[in-house]
């Protein structure tokens, strides 16, 4: 079973057809970069298949629940970096992490670890998390999605906004991620990096999916993929 | 009739409701004035309520089958009933401000004010209009389809719930009622038969309306649905044709990377 | 009669509003009647086609 | 269930005590609307007394438009609400959570506006306890409704405007009854205030439960 399957899936923002019929596999244990021009439906994706966006038609699996009838039961399981920090500016980064490490049902000494995991300096754990940067914002973020332990990881431009050090995290953090045998969804615009994790490429554009290619070896040179999937581009 | 044949949101069913209600109007009239007599406690005053006590009691109707509407639409998820619930509210909203102005032109003559806090239902009634118009404000606000129905329903489902808590603390809130405690009594003798009658037929003739407008008012916000459904499809064409434009730059990115 | 002022008042006020409201009704149904293309102006069909409406049903592309 | 409405609970408050909104905005609007009363009615101090139930609760319900809008920008700020419904929390251990922490805001302003009143408007207290507990059961019917309604506009462009439009003709039955409720505790107007009582409860227990059914609902797609 899939742990992501969709079959003609339109899903809508208010009137505007956000996704206009997707057709996507994803097995257990892949790290999937997705690509696409902005607009393309990246987010709407990933919000679809975290449960937070209704698809209007067409057939979503994802996690074994089908999405046309309970969205809520696959939130439990999936993890979701979005562009938003969904941090609470007034608490500190301890305060967030364990707030939504607590609601998934884990515990203090859980965030706790995560936030060591991210390496965020110690000096900024109490910190309300308004006065710190972008990217220690990001890290926060990444940090409440460690100690959720999703089993499907849904990450919207996780490099965005970090330093080096903060984008090697965020790659251990998806080679750990399939390693422990959970699954991986990447937007991204920066392929040359995301492609040194992901398996296989899939590229959006005006809501449908266009391409579909592994990436065999993952980071070495090969020549273009056949095709998988998608409508016929000639 | 075939659907080319259709150029309006009339059909035969609502020509022949709309024959009969214009001849009962005509009836109503006649009846209200000229073959009924003045009440003996309110003189020709009574002659108001012939269309102030249909007003009311269609409100209520109307609100009654909004709540409905939203109950059925949270249980069937079905766009049908929540367009149901939408069209009685609106024609609910009209009655009610109908009830309340006619309601107060009564008051002016009788109490010698436009306006008698101490008056439980038009006081109830007020509120009710106002949550009303706050179910039709919620409507109003832009969402797709399903968004609209799941806010409206809760909303009218709250507004109905507080039909008879507004009903009752108002009328404890006003230790005393002017209005005419028991206007019909079963069996009593306190009207006449034919005002008796001519109030009952106004409730029939003005239920007969409601349907009138429910049929078109229905029809109206079906083929809004049928509007933004049909630019649906326009924009998901809009956007695949997007797609393909974009394919070329797109699988051109693709083999890019593939060759690093 | 006696406060025949009011009484026609009250009655005036509720036909013209009944009145114009219906007249608002049939105009706007027509318009929009005309901005639906023929072969979607189904509600006589009722029950099947309008009950359950979510989404358009779509073509695979 | 427990667990959680202690886990948002405990949050919302602890959000509220470090941004000092609440004492900071909301308790000094509803003083100044005290004020302004007492400017309206032109300083009469009987005139005042008379009406210092209905100035009271009239009050608190403004206010309470502003704490329920705060409730709700905590949540519609930078993507949390889609963060709530990721978390997997049932709904109405969100609703009791959030309805929670209102009720202590709202009951702290509420004696901080008590003590307001007394200096400004000098009442006299009659029955001590029917006041305690009709501010008790009014905050429980205010909260519950205002958590449900307030998450209804969260995520509307109009939630400014459409939440007291919604809020306060639905509160209109707690307005009066905790109004009479506080008439017969001051002793201004002679009746039975416990009664008064029995239907807050009535109304607070229909929109707590209701509440309670309905908030996942509006959470779903506000």
């Amino acid at each position: 079973m899939s742990v992501v399957h969709l079959r003609a899936v339109v899903a809508l923002l208010g009137r505007f057809p956000a996704l206009a019929g997707v057709d996507l596999d994803v097995e257990s244990g892949e790290a999937v970069l997705l690509q696409g021009p902005n607009g393309a439906g990246k987010t709407s994706l990933l919000r679809l298949c975290a449960g937070l966006l209704a698809p209007a038609s067409g057939e979503a699996v994802v996690l074994g629940h089908d999405l046309g009838r309970d969205r809520r039961s696959v939130r439990r399981e999936v993890g979701m970096l979005a562009h938003a920090t969904f941090l609470y500016d007034d608490l500190s980064v301890y305060e967030n992490v364990c707030f939504w490490a607590r609601a998934a049902g884990g515990s203090p000494a859980e965030a706790e670890a995560a936030i060591a995991r991210l390496e965020i300096d110690t000096r900024l754990r109490d910190i309300p998390v308004v006065r710190l940067s972008t990217g220690q914002r990001r890290r926060t973020s990444l940090a409440v999605l460690v100690a959720r332990r999703p089993r499907l990881w849904l990450l919207d431009e996780p490099h965005a906004g970090l330093d080096q050090a903060g984008r090697d995290i965020v790659d251990g953090l998806v080679r750990d991620a399939v390693d422990a045998g959970a699954t991986v969804l990447v937007a991204s615009h920066e392929l040359d990096r995301t492609r040194t994790i992901a398996s296989r490429v899939i590229t959006i554009a005006g809501g449908v999916v266009v391409a579909d290619q592994p990436i065999p070896g993952r980071s070495m040179p090969v020549g273009p993929a056949p095709e998988r999937g998608g409508p016929d581009v000639a | 009739m075939s659907p080319a044949e259709v150029t309006s949101t009339g059909s035969r069913g609502t020509r022949v409701i709309g024959s009969i209600v214009l001849a009962g109007i005509v009836f109503h009239v006649l009846l209200s004035f000229v073959w009924s007599d003045p009440d003996a406690d309110q003189g020709d005053l009574v002659r108001i309520m012939y269309v102030h006590v249909p007003s009311a009691w269609l409100a209520y109707m109307a609100f009654t089958v909004t709540a409905f509407g939203g109950v059925m639409y949270l249980w069937k998820r079905s766009l049908w009933w929540d367009l149901v619930a939408g069209a009685s509210a609106e024609i609910g909203v009209v009655f009610c401000a109908l009830a309340l102005v006619t309601g107060s032109i009564w008051g002016r003559p009788t109490w010698g004010t436009y306006w008698e806090w101490t008056d439980v239902r038009i006081v109830t009634t007020l509120v009710l209009l106002l949550l009303y118009i706050g179910y039709l404000a919620v409507r109003r606000i832009p969402a797709d389809p399903h968004q609209r129905s799941r806010r409206a329903a809760v909303v009218g489902i709250i507004a109905a719930l507080n039909i008879p808590i507004v009903r009752f603390s108002v009328d404890w809130w006003a230790d005393r009622t002017l209005h005419q405690k028991a206007t019909i009594k079963l069996g009593g003798t306190e009207l006449d038969g034919l005002m008796l009658f001519a109030l009952f037929f106004g409730l029939i003739l003005f239920t007969l309306i409601y349907a009138w407008m429910m049929i078109h008012r229905f029809r109206i916000a079906w083929l809004d649905e049928q509007i933004d459904r049909h630019g649906l499809d326009a924009a998901i064409a809009e956007r695949l044709a997007e797609s393909t434009s974009d394919v070329t730059r797109a699988v051109g990115l693709t083999k890019t990377g593939a060759d690093l | 009669m006696t406060h025949s002022g009011f009484i026609f008042a009250a009655w005036g006020i509720v036909l013209a509003v009944l009145v114009l409201y219906s007249v608002h009704l049939v105009l706007r149904g027509r318009s929009l009647t005309n901005a639906v293309e023929p072969e979607h102006r189904r509600w006589l069909d009722s029950g099947a086609e309008t009950k359950g409406v979510s989404h358009p049903p779509r073509e695979q592309p | 269930m427990w667990h959680d409405v202690r886990l948002i609970a405990g949050k919302d408050l602890r959000i509220e005590w470090r941004s000092q909104v609440a004492t900071g905005q909301v308790a000094p609007f509803a003083i100044l609307v005290l004020v302004l009363f007492g400017f309206a009615l032109d300083a009469d101090t009987v005139a005042l007394r008379t009406f210092t139930g209905g100035l009271y609760w009239v009050t608190v319900l403004f206010s309470a438009v502003l704490a329920i809008q705060r409730s709700f920008a905590l949540e519609s700020a930078d993507g949390n609400r889609d963060a709530l419904r990721l978390s997997g929390i049932e709904p109405a251990a969100i609703f009791f959570g959030k309805a929670t922490a209102l009720v202590v805001q709202l009951v702290l302003l509420e004696v901080l506006l008590g003590a307001g009143v007394a200096v400004l408007y000098g009442p006299s207290v009659e029955d001590f306890p029917l006041l305690v507990a009709t501010a008790g059961v009014a905050t429980i019917g205010v909260a519950a409704a205002g958590t449900l309604y307030g998450v209804l506009a969260a995520g509307l462009r109009v939630r400014e405007t459409i939440l007291p439009i919604l809020l306060l003709p639905v509160l209109a039955p707690v307005l009066i009854g905790a109004t009479r409720a506080f008439d017969d505790a001051l002793g201004t107007v002679a009746v039975n205030g416990w009664n008064w009582l029995a239907l807050l409860g009535l109304t607070a227990v229909v929109y707590v439960a209701f509440g309670a059914l309905a908030f996942g609902v509006l959470l779903e797609d506000s």
